[in-house]
């Protein structure tokens, strides 16, 4: 047992940091750690910088373009993004859609989507849910029809994420409704611009665009872009559920989101000292730090076990790393006491300099709180990675 | 002991929500939150016609004298119904008129719905301490000249006049000292920057630059203010505690609809029984904050500070608990849905974890508890 | 709405104080108040003193022997006994069998068994739950055959509190197997004389003798000791679930433990000073205070409602009820500190005048706290409750 | 980085297991808790021959010179199997020794088995802590005299040797000016009251009336004991965290064991999905547990006292939390059989909440973790 990174592991993070120190650019890097709604040029702009270096898709193998790095040197490196603060490389494309096309898809499918996942070219957006299948993804009622040499698609997708941005979706449909609900699935990649798409807002909480509803009205798709076997995509969308899981931990962004509350709560006061200083909100804090230092180390017992792939224990991460980040930003509204109230959509949008208020730093919180509650819902709920600990680990 | 409402309480509550069910639904509220005054005059206008405005007034200035059990009421249909327009911040700012005993005229206004209030008291670094005021009174004269800047003034831009904390004397810090003001909002000095809050209402950032009143318009004694202000500041959480409640049952209510109608794996995920633990866990949690809240109403008027205090301070600890496990697991229960703007649900959400930071958190109160003589006793 | 006591119930209050100061000996309150064991005499002793004046069954009918009091007036003499420090009067003859007999006894069971009641000529001792058959009580197996004027039990009872003191036992015995097994359940008293029983005792996790097995060996039961009608003791047994179930918040209790609490931390230090003025555990007690003011409260609610006796809301207070005496002896542990270790059995018992280290206030807390894990357990478990709250209220 | 055990390390632990499979069962502990000396020779000879006693001992006095992660190994199996003989106090008195660096011979008693230890440090009024100290040392010829009451000492009627904190300087709970001596149990005016603890295992008061120490009993410097008595409490610290682990491990296994067979309403209760969700949340505190238990295993000897204290107060934190929440939900889940004397569940819920008490409870090293330089930082 020795719990310390090794000499290469820490040149290693050495050189990903000077990396980010030269290259990461500032105005994003405020909007980040600020808090700030980031626009559809800010991700595109840090995914061709990071892709330039050839680090845009640390798993992927070394003959698609990926850097060909150990399991600890991508979690070295998403700590290091997160530490400094970079826009997220969006996961619809280089970690979900990829991965499978390397598995599933034809050598045309990958020679064509996969450097245009790389470099960016194409913005990628998931189309799992539904109104009526949440947590029950494989009851999905979109159809696709078989007509000729294409596809006919209706039917209506849900929380997805960022569609107002993306040129292509990879949906699970219906090719056959005649036999059990696993059985009748497909998995499609459709290009947002064919007719017959409607993308319509679902305003959050915090009066973020964040995630959309998506109608397909009699959409035509390209055979072509069926991936692998028809009426097989639930095995390939479950091979996707258990790639690469660990980061869903999000222990990096915790860590900086850690300090920015410790920072917050220095700046604002109780009895004239910062509140910081107070033992009973201080000791909320301490036991946050504990609960995600141990969730660090969890992590670590996870990713370097060279056995196998994260399976079930990913289920522990997702719980305590969405309560995690959710607590702290519990903890960050429970500092600015009233100053949380203000709400102003405009400088949040980046089209002011400063907040109504005056108070920058405080501006985005509460929202953030609000928003944040999500993190317990998506990605498979809190209480569906309740039941796969219960069934695949307990065997109960 | 007798824990049921009267007739007349009844009667206003009923005649409150009836009003919200018709005419103030969802769709109605939002574009009277979207609008550019963030209140509706309609809306207010109905609240003065069904007697909300004249409930706190005493009868010689034409209102009803309603006590904090029959405000408690009345805001418990304002927290349910998610009503934005400045009632609370009115009648709020009524106690203190009140108590000052020597503002019939305003509110003689209060009562008509001329009037509206709002109560300029926080400042920035002071967070949930009232006594932490740094606006200075002085003397100017026959009357005094106000200095300084309030900050998340609930209401203030659409208030007519301001109930306002400055300090004439002691340190920062300090309980004495403090003096207390009305200040009409249309004096020359007095500088309004209005904006929205997360929840859906409005508050105001108000400097005073050299703001001139008279002498007419202190409250109470000079440098005497304290113990009205900490009176009031218990009046108006308890009004708090009572739309929270209000909140609460109304997203209670809306969850568990959501439960018994929404299906996953081919069943209402309200047959999980994960899930209807926790619902147990969130009525037992509702039924206890309504009991601190129905207490803190009772005792408003006990004529014991202590114990006004005592059970003011457990009423929001108690409510600002049950806000929090109630609206985050509601949201959470709700699944995507509960973190749209689409749903009530969100909505209730937001305003009860708003409610929890206005005047005092879960923290300030338990601390405020302890402090009270009782608390170290043990025989 | 008035939330004050009426001048008639305050005069009330100061009678039963006047009673409980003048009759309760300082022997006992100081055993109760300072969590020592109590024997069988103790329990008698203080029964017949109440009983003599005439309050030992505060919810009888006055026929009965009742003192015909309100709800307010029955929850303000359970709160002054739990404040004064009364040992309890035990609720197995006088709150669950006694109601049972007036209700489906004939009258020679009422006329001989309910003085017997009253007087506690007779110790009872209830025997329903069987080591099958927890939670799901009606699966019991204990069975009574008839043969001629008698029925043969057979069969075993389990969690029999203090059954090692009983005269008398009252038993769900399965009287028809061929039924739905709510059907065939006979409600039986047993006089724990007879030949063929058997008590074991079931010592508990801090090694008191609180809890029994009892076995029946062909015991010999006479007809005339049956309730009401063969097969239809599960009605009779659900009346007796429905009564009287509000004491079970412990209110009353709770408040004297909370001042016993406060003690304790006045005289455990931190930092050179009283633990109570600590501001994190300060806040943990506060926290405590408040949710006990808030049950208080809710009980009265609940028993000033005039229209119906308690129903399913009994269950919120028996879960939060439960709860509170179970914070409150983990927050005495904690004040403790290591002081909670020491463990001495024999002063315990009365047998010595001082605890081993002299601390006689610390000494049985831990073993306080360990025992008091069984609140949340018996009279149906805070699961069972909260599937009662779930059905009987939310309708789910 | 590598969460491996070494093959040695695996050795230790699985022969320790073996033996407590084969002759340490529930029933040989319960007449070892339950005799006059409450504690086993046999069981202890047995330890040493596994070479448990030499485990921590330097090579050169006979040991293997085992790190903090080799006894880590060895005290979750001390855990799981509920061993009550003193050698937890052993081992932890040893580090003292050890760090003294001048206690040779005695070291080689305890590796040989022949010398048992226990660390007299707590006194009445102290609770936590540990500098909190008011037996007084004061110098007695060529030596010193050592008068005061220490209290709750583990196993301080099995020791042959006591590790005692005294005050040779300085006010009641300064950190300088305490001293640390090992003392014979033998010497003249050592009086020691022996009794159970709760868990099953033995504690003592120890008095010291005049007792006479020669130079050669003093462990460091005379009043600059501080720093060795702090890293040695955070040794010992880092056991019971081991040892809490292991416990937590064989409460976790027999409660899921109980949910698979225990029936009711006709289907095994682990079918329960309130109850499915609670051992889920069972297993979350008890993973979040290991890894903060192996944490401070790790660090304990890397040499930054500051790390280090960070490192071990987190991990007795967060094992406290897991305790308390898996002791009681375990208890909880096996119902009416949780609560007795008669399964090993309740032993190991008992021996649990007594590790929270001892070295130092969640809320004391919550705040000694917030104490540490670092916790202020925020960039």
């Amino acid at each position: 047992m020795d719990l310390n990174y090794t000499a290469a592991d820490l040149a290693f993070r050495d050189a990903a940091r000077a990396f980010l120190d030269a290259n990461l650019p500032g105005d994003l890097q405020k909007k980040v750690r600020n808090h700030l709604r980031l626009s559809r040029q800010d991700y595109v702009r840090w995914h061709q910088i990071v892709a330039k270096q050839g680090w845009a898709a640390p798993a992927w193998p070394v003959e698609y373009g990926g850097p060909g790095w150990s399991a600890t040197q991508r979690h070295i490196w998403e700590e290091e993004c997160a530490r400094a603060g970079t826009p997220p490389i969006l996961p619809f494309g280089v970690n979900m859609v990829a991965p499978v096309i390397m598995a599933f898809g034809n050598e045309a499918q990958k020679a064509h989507y996969l450097p245009r996942i790389l470099s960016c070219e194409d913005w990628w957006c998931q189309g799992y849910s539904e109104p009526g299948s949440g947590s029950d993804l494989a009851s999905l009622k979109t159809t696709a029809e078989r007509s000729g040499d294409h596809y006919i698609v209706n039917g209506q997708k849900t929380w997805t994420t960022l569609a107002q941005h993306a040129d292509m979706i990879f949906c699970l449909v219906r090719t056959d409704t005649t036999v059990r609900k696993q059985e009748g699935i497909s998995f499609l990649l459709i290009d947002m611009k064919t007719p017959g798409i409607t993308v319509r807002p679902i305003i959050m909480l915090d009066e973020d665009h964040e995630v959309n509803e998506v109608f397909f009205d009699n959409v035509k798709v390209p055979v072509q872009n069926l991936i692998g076997q028809e009426n097989k995509g639930w095995t390939y969308a479950k091979y996707l559920l258990g790639h690469e899981r660990t980061g869903i931990a999000a222990v990096g962004r915790s860590k900086r989101e850690l300090l920015f509350l410790k920072k917050i709560a220095s700046e604002h006061y109780k009895h004239g000292k910062p509140l910081l200083q107070d033992p009973v909100y201080a000791a909320k804090v301490a036991s946050l730090e504990i609960e995600l230092m141990a969730l660090e180390t969890t992590v670590l017992r996870v990713i370097t076990r060279a056995s196998h792939a994260p399976g079930p224990e990913a289920s522990l991460l997702k719980v305590r790393g969405s309560e995690i980040q959710q607590q702290l930003t519990e903890l960050m509204v429970e500092a600015l006491g009233p100053d949380a109230l203000p709400f102003d959509t405009v400088y949040l949008e980046g089209k002011a300099d400063h907040a109504v208020t005056g108070d920058d730093a405080a501006a985005p919180l509460a929202g953030y709180y609000f928003n944040f509650r999500k993190t317990s819902i998506y990605g498979g709920s809190n209480e569906i990675q309740k039941n796969i600990i219960t069934q695949m680990i307990l065997g109960l | 002991m007798d824990f049921n409402l009267k007739e007349e309480q009844q009667q206003f509550a009923d005649a409150l929500r009836r009003w919200i069910d018709k005419d103030y639904g969802f769709d109605v509220r939002h574009r009277i939150v979207h609008s550019h005054s963030g209140v509706s005059d309609v809306a207010w206008n109905t609240l003065v016609e069904l007697g909300m405005t004249a409930l706190p007034v005493p009868e010689e200035q034409g209102g009803f004298n309603g006590s904090a059990v029959d405000l408690w009421v009345v805001m418990q249909e304002i927290g349910r119904g998610l009503v934005v327009e400045p009632y609370f911040a009115t009648v709020w700012g009524a106690q203190f008129l009140k108590l000052a005993g020597n503002q019939h005229r305003l509110l003689e206004e209060v009562a008509s719905g001329e009037l509206k209030l709002a109560c300029a008291l926080g400042e920035k670094h002071a967070r949930h301490e009232l006594s932490d005021v740094k606006t200075i009174a002085s003397i100017n004269g026959e009357g005094y000249r106000i200095d300084g800047t309030k900050t998340v003034v609930i209401h203030g831009a659409q208030a007519g006049a301001l109930i306002v904390s400055a300090r004439s004397a002691g340190a920062q810090r300090d309980t004495n000292g403090i003096s207390l003001f009305v200040v009409p909002a249309d004096t020359p000095g007095v500088i309004v920057r209005d904006y929205r809050t997360i929840d859906g209402q409005r508050a105001a950032t108000v400097q005073f630059s050299h703001v001139a009143v008279p002498a007419s318009a202190l409250l109470g004694k000079l440098g005497g203010g304290w113990d009205m202000l900490d009176e009031a500041a218990d009046y108006g959480a308890s009004l708090l505690c009572a739309e929270a409640v209000g909140a609460m049952d109304a997203l209670f209510a809306a969850t568990l609809e959501y439960l018994k109608t929404r299906k996953q794996f081919g069943t209402p995920i309200g047959g999980f029984q994960a899930l209807q633990h926790r619902m147990a866990d969130m009525y037992i949690h509702l039924e206890q904050a309504r009991s601190m809240a129905m207490l803190a109403a009772a005792r408003m008027s006990c004529g014991d500070a202590e114990e006004r205090r005592r059970v003011v301070s457990a009423a929001k600890v108690r409510v600002g608990q049950a806000s929090r496990f109630i609206g985050q697991q509601a949201v959470q229960l709700h699944g995507g849905m509960g973190v749209t703007d689409e749903l009530p649900a969100a909505h209730h959400f937001k305003r009860m974890a708003m409610i929890e930071l206005t005047l005092g958190d879960v923290d300030h109160h338990l601390e405020r508890f302890i402090a009270q003589r009782g608390f170290q006793q043990h025989s």
